[in-house]
């Protein structure tokens, strides 16, 4: 429960993050926080039967990995952005209708 | 095969014309009248040779046992008439269009395009096939519409497309379920009992749906006198001679068949939108000034006959019906070929400007009035069986309300006068003075449609013994034979 | 080693783009586009080949019969895509990168519509996730940029959705999360928990497809990006997708889900109004087109609730694919062959004069997504349509076939444009278009051939019939 | 002749072809038109003699459904005969009439394409043994008349005249369309043979509404009261044409019609009351504003109308054949007078009464047939018109004696406004601009026949009787004896009030507006019908079409794309609003799932 | 199972959420960083006591050897301007309430299914290869795939970043 109840207030919070953070900096973080609490309950979920541990275990890596390339990305993505001096939220809100 | 040819000639025309369109502009307009003609010729022996058969029925396309083609062909004497009744007009059209400058070549293709899908809408025995046909006609009077048509072509091909498409949509929604519940997509094997019973009247109004926009009933009327005004002169006179007739085809093909009870009960509700489009339509082309729109909704009057006639459903009635369909097609397109001929020449139609044209152009004035008394009924001419008919028969189940469709006869008198008083008669206006009367092609037009307009009112039989064993195994079906 | 069979296709096109990147060190960007043309080729035929001989099941990803036709489309609609493009993909510095990540967008979508495993889906979903990013931000732009960056933060949003929904099945599984497994476990019963595992992996889903509400990222990517990135993402990227949402539903509901699949008849509805409604104000033709995508995943989602009747959304997919591609295509013939073009439907007044084929495909494809009879559209809406009205879903039916009537208000606008509209100013393009004329070629022949494939895929089944397929629904 | 025997339709078929062939060479036949029409009432002429002791009948099918068919029948019965003399004579008479009159007119060719359609479309309903092909002949020389009424199409009048004709009969003519219906639905067929021998079987209310609908087209066609108003107007059609149509044949279709469907009329006893008081009513009404007219056509056509007025009151009170009788002899007079206007008008240039006077001098020819005519119309025995209006009193009288008064004083009127009309025009001073002259003989000649007719015809009453199969009345002398005298005394007060200056008598002058102007009913019927009608069609079309059904179809469009305008504004361009619109939908749906599976 | 074991996870989810509520509350980046570091050092800790050091250990590498040294860089490129401007908070309570919606929502739909609640020395190194190189072979070779792709689509955006 204790786990559960964590993982899901990770998961809440770090939404909170993205959803109101003005640094893209700052949201960017918050998706970490996010991803964390989700991998934790995937972690939480596997760990029990012995079975599922192991494969649990990889699929976590896995995750992970793809969590790193997607971190690389948006990081990526930012410095494109910092580059023309947009950091905040509020610098990119052209493309709209 | 005979079949296929019927609808693949037109559409093989089209393609030759369009490809003559592109080296030699001058000769397109004789190669799609060439085409027409012989699509004519071929129809004409093919329903001779239909109608003296019994049953008066052929099938074609692809009909071989294996076959899972949706390319069934088949006509009997619903369909008949109005093939007869395209490739004629697909003739005039092509005629009423001599003169069409801006790229003859899509112009004419389009039209022989047209002709093929509205030919095809009849000849189908395939329940997609049918579908498919009833949406691509909209395609070419689209680009018709748009390409040739008038001022406020932008907006009316849009609301044509739009509006019919809407009804048309839901009408394909009844048929899936028509062929998918049933299993069956022939659709000479759509008896009355094959559907479930608890769909019947739900699929029954989706039918309607689109039927009713197409034909059109009120108040689903209002894309109709738009469409016509902008169009091109063949524009409208396919549109008012055989698009508005797949809207009655259809009820007769489709919901009468296969919903029969709902049909019955729906026919108090037909009798009255059909009655209301009688007076309705008159009345407000009472009040037009603008010489396309009157006829406009003068066609909205009269296609009210066919819904009353079919809301009648007694034999006699359903074959009024399709004499009505048969002699407004004819009546029409006369009309619209004439408001065409005269905008070439004065560009307007609005009656305040024109007058005095039996002085400025009697050849035209006269076949004008000619075609105006057909439109109001006159005994001996094409509009007076069927609606004599429908009258009579509609008395019988709809007793003194036919004194309201008797009041829509004064006004047809009304509103068809008026535009003789306003067009053709009074002082010569000297606006209007020097323009030449019709010439060789024009009158090639016009005088073949008043002809046959005679013939029809004379020897009606020549259309209702051909519908006379459909509409008696209808009406059986509806209760009322 | 079979079970390595069903990765062939999808390593080719991976293949292909590693070549691509190689060749972009050498700034030929000629030589990379043909490389991954013929790999992406290669791989639809070994995926056709895979489907030729059925049987060959990998564990976690499928092959042979229907599961192989979508891989193939996928990389086939890449191939198709990157030549339609080619002109920009040859002339632009960025040219082969677009290349190398579209190859791999279409190998991801092949690998998302084999996948047979939900942690497969979501690796090879993230795959997609990341081509898309950088397709985007490829546009060049500002814009492209900021697109990307809002997409990528949603897309983390649906990653984390994602992760969370595979611990919920890898829990409830016990160590396998194939389709199959699942299936052996819904069939004994679906809980809250299994419940939620899946609609948030179908959410994950539904973000990929851009159906309503997660679908803010289209509209945004699809305008900024470069039209060949976009012909790919709309096309291949999303035949996978939509692939994978019938079998995973399939899994789920084919048992016990009845009324839990009703949540994809929410999202099918959403999508279908929203979309339909949206596009409707749209003054540029790219956005025009992404609003109206979302619209047909509504279309498509209306056939995922049909159970073994679901089939008919595959061919809806494929054929929609087809036409999307066509359609992006299309924007980037048309701006190769008029620098000058706004991008704006307005700005298409005239088209029919200065370039008959490129009109004539317009309205071929315009009048095939409104889903006309006589263009390939019209098969993919009526075998939908079809088994939604007689498989209980006749309302979903209904809101279509109305949706379909209004998409003509903005489809048919862009042929109005096109043919009937006068153009502003008198044309001086003519003279541009003679220069443009051989930069445009390819992409005009493209676009060319795919509306006469359209057109014949329209008429043809009027004689051949759908046998197959009708079966599939009268049963 | 037996060929004529066998096959009466000759009668249509003939004038009908002629009419083609004119029409076909508009610009060829020139002045032989005139003989080649003339061919049409001729043939009529000789099927009508040779029909007389028993013509032939027969039928083609029309429409056939199933078992149920349409037929349209010819039957050259007694009644038909009759009725195809009267119109062979006087369409010759007046065909020959008009090569003098219509000389030199634009559309001379087409003019006697019309008259011989006509005497076809006539011809076909006097024919007619089914109520179908009388509807046809019945609307086809409604049409006709509309035709030549505005033959001179170009002066607006005309038009207007031809129009208001056109529509006013229509109403009858929808009214007959109903009675059809009714007895197609009680009997089933449309034959009158059969609709008139089930006549007696019918229940009494149908056979009534029937019947009244009848009626209610005979009272268009016949312009009797209150649908008479057109036929004044229709004055503006060519004089000849007047002659023809609208005084010996067309109106007096209606008299015809009920005549032949009399057995229908024998069972429905509320119908012969309505047609007795409409003839009543219209004869003396008719009758006070021909006395108060200045045109001279104007005052044949309000006699005319009064006069079909007599006959429908001899309808009314079942007296049949002396309406036919009336109907002959009236036929004869007023073709006469309007003929002899036409030939005064031709010589004199002017139709209005105040310009004429002292035309006996220049055209004593003439004059001397007007005054037959006039003679005959007053009733001033031995003329035709003596016996026939004696005959109509005195069923009338007998049946109905307060109608019998009321004719007593239209005769009294008739014979009044004679009187003047002829002094004005033919004696005192000539007050016309131009010398008047009198006409060629190609005039002449048809009225001398019809004036012989209009003297003698009288005795013909008794043979035309026998041809019905009744016996005719013997003259009833005290009867006579009244209407002759009052006749007498209606001539001289008539002759003495006649004053040519525009003015009427001050004392009188409203009542003379009022009556000049038809009692107003004109003025009714624009006022509560036309124009309430014409400003519905406006506001229908305004209002209910454009702003109402047209304004739903376009406001729903509308809406969808400022529905669709205020959906693109989600997409505001915030990033983290579209997560949070996604995160948002992820939250529903799971919480949907959770529901659907609880 | 041991008082100090519960401790210990109370201890370590005390430590994760100290520094979640670092990341959405600091505003300076720099710190902001050092909390999400201790956040990703906790779940690291989170997943040791789970049993799973081997994923623990990888975290920490990935994450704060790799993914943290990439955001301060970027920090490092953005300069100091970022708290130059006041920070605007919208639709706070929306968020609030969708974010608390999201985390309920779960919580309740999985109320029914309890994560384990005390490490199980399952995933040993040994089995956890045994997995990767056995039926998760596939996905593995396909993780292998998305990294590359994240390298492709990383230098295409920072490469691409040059023209207009």
């Amino acid at each position: 429960m204790n786990t559960l109840v964590l993982s899901c207030a990770l998961v809440a919070a770090g939404l909170y993050g993205v959803l109101t953070r003005r640094d893209l900096v700052a949201v960017l973080a918050s998706i970490e926080v996010m991803l964390g609490g989700a991998s934790l309950l995937l972690v939480a979920y596997a760990a029990p039967g012995v079975a599922t541990a192991a494969a649990g275990q990889g699929y976590a890596l896995l995750v992970l990995a793809v969590g790193a390339a997607e971190a690389a990305v948006g990081i990526a993505l930012l410095v494109s952005l910092i580059r023309r001096g947009r950091t905040r939220s509020e610098d990119i809100t052209e493309v709209r209708g | 095969m005979t079949l296929t040819l019927l609808a693949l000639i037109p559409l093989g025309g089209a393609a030759l014309v369009w490809v003559t369109g592109r080296f030699r502009p001058a000769t397109v307009r004789v190669a799609a009248l060439v085409v027409a003609l012989i699509q004519l010729a071929f129809t004409c022996v093919l329903a001779v040779t239909v109608a003296t058969h019994t049953p008066a029925t052929m099938t074609g396309g692809l009909t071989s046992a294996a076959s899972t083609s949706f390319w069934l062909l088949r006509v009997d004497g619903l369909a008949l008439p109005l093939i007869v009744l395209t490739s004629l007009l697909g003739v005039i059209a092509v005629l009423a269009s001599w003169r069409v400058e801006l790229r003859p070549g899509a112009h004419f293709a389009l039209l022989l395009g047209l002709q093929a899908a509205v030919t095809l809408v009849f000849l189908a025995d395939h329940l997609v096939l049918f579908y498919a046909a009833w949406e691509a006609v909209l395609i070419p009077m689209f680009f018709l519409i748009g390409g040739w048509g008038h001022e406020g072509r932008r907006h009316a091909a849009m609301k044509f497309f739009i509006y019919t498409f809407a009804g048309s949509a839901l009408m394909l929604i009844g048929l899936l379920l028509v062929g998918f519940t049933t299993g069956e997509l022939r659709i000479s094997a759509l008896s009355s009992g094959i559907l479930d019973p608890t769909l019947r009247t739900l699929v029954f109004w989706l039918l309607v749906a689109g039927f009713a926009v197409k034909v059109p009933i009120v108040p689903f009327h209002t894309w109709l006198p738009e469409a016509h005004v902008e169009a091109p002169t063949a524009g409208s006179i396919m549109l008012a001679g055989v698009l508005l007739k797949m809207g009655g085809y259809g009820l007769l093909r489709f919901a009468l068949p296969l919903a029969p009870e709902a049909a019955h009960a729906a026919a108090p509700v037909f009798a009255t939108l059909g009655i209301i489009g009688i007076v309705y339509g008159a009345v407000v082309a009472l009040a037009q000034t603008d010489l396309k729109r009157l006829v406009a909704y003068s066609s909205i009057a009269h296609m009210g006959f066919v819904v009353l006639a079919i809301a009648t459903g007694s034999p006699l009635a359903l074959a009024a019906a399709m004499l009505v369909m048969v002699a407004h097609g004819l009546t029409s397109a006369l009309l619209f070929l004439l408001v065409g001929q005269l905008y070439e020449r004065t560009h307007t139609r609005s009656l305040a400007r024109l007058g005095g044209l039996l002085a400025t152009l009697p050849v035209w004035a006269t076949i004008f009035v000619f075609a105006s008394l057909a439109s109001l009924g006159l005994p001996g001419l094409a509009g007076f069986p069927g609606e004599l008919v429908t009258f009579l028969e509609g008395f019988a189940s709809w007793g003194w309300w036919m004194v309201a469709v008797a009041l829509g006869v004064v006004l047809a008198g009304a509103y068809s006068l008026r535009a003789i008083r306003e067009v053709a008669q009074g002082p010569e206006k000297p606006e209007w003075a020097g323009l030449r009367d019709l010439d060789l092609i024009e009158l090639a037009a016009a005088v073949p449609l008043a002809l046959l307009i005679v013939v029809m009112g004379v020897w009606p039989s020549v259309v209702s013994g051909v519908m006379d064993p459909v509409a008696r195994a209808l009406s059986a079906l509806v209760g009322r034979g | 080693m079979e079970q390595f069979l069903p990765f062939a296709p999808a390593m080719f096109g991976v293949a292909g783009a590693v070549l691509a990147m190689a060749f972009d060190a050498w700034e030929s960007r000629l030589s990379a586009l043909v490389a991954a043309v013929t790999l992406l080729t290669l791989g639809a035929l070994a995926a056709g080949w895979t489907a030729m001989a059925t049987g060959l099941a990998g564990q976690v990803l499928r092959s042979g019969g229907t599961f192989s036709i979508a891989p193939a489309v996928c990389l086939l609609l890449g191939a198709v895509a990157l030549l339609g493009c080619s002109g920009s993909l040859v002339s632009d510095r960025t040219g082969s990168r677009i290349v190398a990540l579209g190859a791999l967008t279409a190998s991801a979508s092949a690998l998302v519509a084999a996948s047979a495993d939900v942690g497969m889906l979501f690796l090879s979903v993230e795959m997609l996730a990341l081509c898309g990013y950088g397709l985007v931000a490829l546009g060049g732009t500002d814009r492209a940029r900021e697109a990307a960056m809002k997409w990528f933060v949603q897309g983390s949003v649906a990653t984390v959705v994602f992760v969370i929904g595979t611990a919920v099945l890898l829990g409830r599984t016990g160590g396998s999360m194939r389709y199959d497994a699942i299936a052996k476990l819904a069939a004994t019963g679906l809980d809250g928990p299994m419940a939620v595992g899946f609609v948030l992996v179908l959410s994950a889903l539904a973000f990929k497809l851009g159906a309503f509400p997660l679908h803010s990222w289209m509209p945004d990517a699809y305008e900024t990006a470069p039209p060949a990135a976009a012909a790919i993402m709309a096309s291949a990227g999303k035949v996978g997708p939509i692939a994978a949402t019938v079998w995973l539903s399939l899994a789920v509901t084919a048992a016990a889900g009845e009324r839990l699949i009703r949540v994809v008849a929410i999202l099918a509805i959403c999508s279908i109004v929203f979309g339909n409604l949206a596009a409707l104000r749209q003054n540029s033709l790219a956005r025009m087109l992404a609003y109206s995508g979302i619209a047909q995943v509504g279309y498509a989602l209306v056939g995922v609730p049909m159970g073994v009747r679901s089939a008919s959304v595959l061919v809806f997919a494929v054929l929609y694919g087809l036409t999307a591609a066509a359609s992006f295509i299309l924007v980037e013939a048309i701006r190769r062959f008029d620098p000058s073009w706004d991008g704006t439907i307005r700005g298409l007044a005239g088209l029919s004069r200065r370039s008959p084929a490129l009109a004539a495909s317009l309205a071929a494809i315009m009048f095939s997504l409104t889903g006309i009879p006589l263009t390939a559209g019209f098969w993919g809406k009526f075998l939908i349509f079809a088994g939604a009205s007689v498989g209980g879903y006749l309302w979903l039916a209904i809101a279509g076939v109305l949706g379909s009537v209004v998409s003509f208000g903005y489809y048919g606008a862009a042929i109005r444009s096109a043919y009937i509209d006068e153009p502003q100013e008198p044309e001086i393009v003519g003279s541009v278009a003679e220069e443009v004329g051989p930069r445009a070629r390819v992409a005009v022949a493209t676009v060319s051939v795919l509306a006469v494939l359209i057109v014949i895929l329209g008429t043809a089944p009027m004689v051949s019939g759908l046998a197959p397929v009708l079966n599939a629904l009268l049963k | 002749m037996s060929v004529l025997h066998e096959m009466p339709y000759l009668a249509v078929l003939v004038p009908l072809a002629l009419a083609v062939v004119l029409a076909a060479g508009v610009r060829f036949w020139g002045n032989a038109a005139a003989w080649i029409a003339l061919l049409g009432p001729l043939t009529g002429l000789a099927v009508g003699i040779a029909s007389i002791g028993g013509g032939t009948a027969g039928t083609f099918t029309w429409i056939r459904v199933g078992q149920t068919v349409l037929r349209l029948g010819y039957d050259a019965n007694a009644l038909t005969v009759v009725m195809l003399l009267v119109v062979g004579v006087v369409a010759s008479c007046v065909m020959v009439f008009s090569i003098g009159y219509m000389h030199g007119e634009k559309g001379y060719v087409r003019y006697y394409a019309l008259l011989s359609l006509f005497t076809a479309a006539m011809a076909a309903l006097v024919l007619a043994a089914d109520l179908v092909s009388l509807f046809v002949g019945w609307e086809l020389v409604g049409a006709c008349s509309f035709l030549l009424i505005g033959f001179w199409y170009a002066k607006p009048s005309a038009a207007e005249a031809a129009r208001k004709a056109f529509m006013v009969t229509r109403i009858g003519d929808a009214a007959m369309l109903l009675g059809m219906a009714v007895l197609w639905n009680a009997t089933g067929t449309l034959e009158l043979s059969a609709v008139l021998g089930k006549a007696a079987t019918l229940a009494p209310g149908v056979a009534t509404a029937a019947a009244i609908c009848v009626l209610l087209g005979a009272v268009g066609k016949s312009a009797q009261f209150p649908l008479h108003i057109w036929l004044p107007d229709a004055m503006e059609g060519p004089t000849p044409v007047s002659a023809l149509i609208h005084a010996a044949t067309m109106v007096a279709a209606g008299v015809f019609l009920i005549a032949r469907v009399w057995p229908l009329f024998e069972v429905a006893p509320a119908a012969r009351g309505l047609a007795l008081t409409l003839g009543t009513i219209t004869a003396l009404g008719a009758a006070t504003v021909a006395l108060a007219q200045r045109d001279i056509k104007k005052v044949l056509a309000w006699s005319t109308i009064s006069q079909l007025g007599f006959m429908f009151a001899a309808l009314g009170v079942g007296a049949w054949p002396v309406a036919i009788f009336h109907l002959v002899t009236h036929a004869a007079f007023k073709a006469l007078l309007f003929l002899s206007a036409g030939s005064v008008i031709h010589g004199s240039g002017t139709q209005d009464l105040a310009e004429m006077g002292g035309l006996a001098k220049k055209m004593p020819l003439t004059a001397a047939c007007w005054i037959a005519g006039v003679v005959s119309l007053a009733g001033i025995p031995p003329a035709a018109g003596f016996f026939s209006k004696d005959e109509v009193v005195a069923s009338v009288l007998h049946a109905a004696p307060w109608a019998g008064v009321a004719l007593f004083a239209a005769s009294a009127l008739t014979a009044a406004y004679a009187a003047r009309a002829t002094r004005l025009a033919f004696f005192g001073e000539p007050r016309g601009a131009k010398p008047a002259h009198e006409s060629p003989w190609t005039m002449i000649a048809p009225l001398a026949l019809l004036a012989v007719g209009a003297l003698g015809l009288g005795f013909a009453g008794a043979p035309l009787a026998a041809l019905l199969g009744h016996e005719a009345e013997p003259l009833s002398v005290p009867i006579a004896a009244t209407a002759v005298s009052l006749a007498l005394v209606g001539a001289f007060l008539g002759w003495r009030s006649a004053r040519p200056e525009a003015s009427a008598d001050p004392r009188f002058a409203a009542l003379t507006r009022a009556a000049y102007s038809g009692w107003g009913v004109d003025a009714f019927a624009d006022r509560f019908v036309v124009r309430p009608a014409t400003a519905l069609a406006r506001m229908a079309d305004a209002m209910g079409d454009r702003l109402a059904i047209d304004g739903l179809a376009e406001g729903v469009a509308t809406m969808a794309s400022r529905v669709g305008g205020l959906l693109a504004e989600i997409q505001s361009g915030d990033g983290q609003w579209y997560a949070a619109l996604m995160a948002t939908g992820v939250v529903v749906l799971a919480a949907a799932a959770v529901w659907l599976v609880r | 199972m041991s008082v100090s074991v519960t401790l210990l996870w109370w201890g370590l989810a005390a430590l994760t959420v100290a520094g979640a509520v670092a990341v959405l509350l600091v505003r300076e980046m720099m710190r902001l960083m050092l909390g999400l570091g201790v956040f990703l050092v906790g779940i690291a800790g989170m997943y040791a006591w789970y049993g799973f050091g081997l994923l623990g250990v990888a975290e920490v590498f990935v994450y704060v050897g790799g993914v943290l040294v990439l955001f301060l860089l970027a920090i490092t490129a953005m300069g100091r301007d970022s708290e130059s401007r006041a920070i605007v908070r919208r639709f706070d309570i929306g968020a609030a309430t969708v974010s608390v919606g999201l985390g309920a929502v779960l919580v309740l739909a999985l109320g029914g299914m309890l994560p384990g609640t005390s490490p199980v020395a399952g995933a040993t190194v040994e089995r956890t290869a045994d997995a990767l190189l056995g039926t998760l072979l596939p996905q593995f070779e396909i993780a292998g795939v998305v990294l590359l792709v994240g390298l492709v689509a990383a230098l295409a955006i920072v490469g691409g970043g040059e023209e207009k």
